[in-house]
């Protein structure tokens, strides 16, 4: 996983490079979350283009992101979502609360 | 087409993915869909977690997944010697968790419940959990 | 970084390519090279092709595979309870085989000896093999 | 797998599709000695650029073949092998006695 801070966007870009699982999860949500305290951050976009697997733990942190991107006036939204982690996400719902993109242009358009 | 597989792993969060693997590589003969595929890796990514997070929580135990292929359905059984549930039938309602702190989304019994065929647990309190699950493999 | 697995799978040879794939998924937290990955597959590869043609011949046993990591070092034992090997050095010789009705090429210990760093072998006639092996995952 | 046969040429072309370990090797020498049994086939050539993996049972099926043909005054060659084949290959010394090609049309040439 990377981060990219955009200062003027107020906004973390997030690729993440690998199996979104539970142990993913935990370093994912750590290094995020750090990155909104130390900045002046209130959007993340995660970029999942290159997300072959997700399970439950990657709906817990995008759902931990929404709640305090919300609280701090702003947003999350994901792109690039593949078939595998498409179907989780929309077993979950929270499709019906986050915006999901195709391009990393849209998701910053949607910010 | 008849197999078994007995694996053991300490309950550690990157053995996860091993297990997952694992998973998917004794499936292969069957010849499953992607989908196939992709339906047990997670069912079984969303077991072996909650054994590593639920089962022992901060303590360190063993968590043991058994694979057997009989004809063309493949069946895997996760079980740790944890804590076990007090609730089961709460537990397997979709969207409950134990553990809202640690961002769980309680939607691990119904991934399970939806990618497999038929799942089974079984649970003593102070004892631990077994979680058994079936997939017919279509030809 | 410390981790335990034990496999246990029946003397198939569709077991091969499992066992190959848990030892890779077990080696990713070291952070491996590919080339590492590779070598690692195909050390494996061999000594469980070797438990099921060797240790069994034509007969029924279960394989065990028990991987360890300890700091940046991964060590694999891989026990038959087979026939055991009556010459050990003889079997480690380069293009040695017991097998060459079945076109093996005796070239699996000399394969073994140079993906790993070190390997050990032991063996009663009878009673079964194990085949350690280590290696250290450069940072 | 998948084999083909060139009648004109007498050479089977076999297309390996999968991890070249015993298990596969066992299935590869079954159906490559059947075809070569029940054609004029004296030559076989492998395509080597599906091999992401081969084990020593890889060099045994290999050299089996290549006393095989040579008993009938034919050939073997491969040809796309990728990295770590190649080593294996290289190690068994194997390659001092057959050809081992880039492409299908080179391989053909050197039946
Ligand atoms: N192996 C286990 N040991 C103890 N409790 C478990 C185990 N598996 C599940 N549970 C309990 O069942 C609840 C629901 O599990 P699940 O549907 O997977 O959701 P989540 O893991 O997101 O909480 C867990 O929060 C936990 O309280
Ligand atoms: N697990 C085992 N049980 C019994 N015999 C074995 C075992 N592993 C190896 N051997 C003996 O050692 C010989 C050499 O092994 P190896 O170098 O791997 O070559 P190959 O498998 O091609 O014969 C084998 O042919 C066999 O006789």
């Amino acid at each position: 996983m990377d981060l990219k801070l955009i200062g003027e966007k107020r906004t973390i870009i997030v690729n993440i490079k690998e199996d979104l699982d539970h142990h993913a999860a935990t370093e994912l949500r750590k290094a995020v979350d750090a990155k909104i305290k130390s900045s002046n951050a209130i959007n993340v976009i995660f970029n999942f283009s290159k997300v072959d697997f997700m399970d439950s733990s990657g709906i817990g942190v995008i759902m931990g992101r929404y709640k305090i991107t919300k609280i701090l006036g702003g947003k999350v939204v994901i792109y690039g979502v593949k078939k595998q982690a498409r179907r989780i996400i929309e077993m979950s719902g929270i499709d019906k609360l986050i915006c999901i993109c195709d391009t990393l242009d849209e998701s910053l358009q949607k910010i | 087409m008849e197999n078994i597989i007995k694996l053991e792993f300490v309950n550690k969060s990157c053995n996860e993915n091993l297990a997952r693997m694992a998973a998917a590589a004794f499936v292969m003969p069957l010849d499953p869909t992607c989908e196939e595929i992709s339906e047990i890796k997670t069912a079984v990514s969303e077991a072996v977690t909650n054994a590593i997070i639920h089962g022992y929580e901060d303590s360190v135990g063993m968590i043991r997944m058994d694979g057997k292929i009989d004809g063309n359905t493949v069946e895997f059984t996760i079980t740790d010697k944890g804590c076990g549930i007090p609730d089961i039938s709460k537990a397997m309602e979709p969207l409950y968790t134990g553990k809202p702190e640690l961002e769980r989304s309680g939607l691990g019994f119904t991934i399970m419940e939806s990618f497999m065929d038929k799942i089974e647990v079984k649970s003593t309190l102070g004892a631990g959990t077994s979680v058994k699950m079936k997939k017919v493999i279509k030809k």
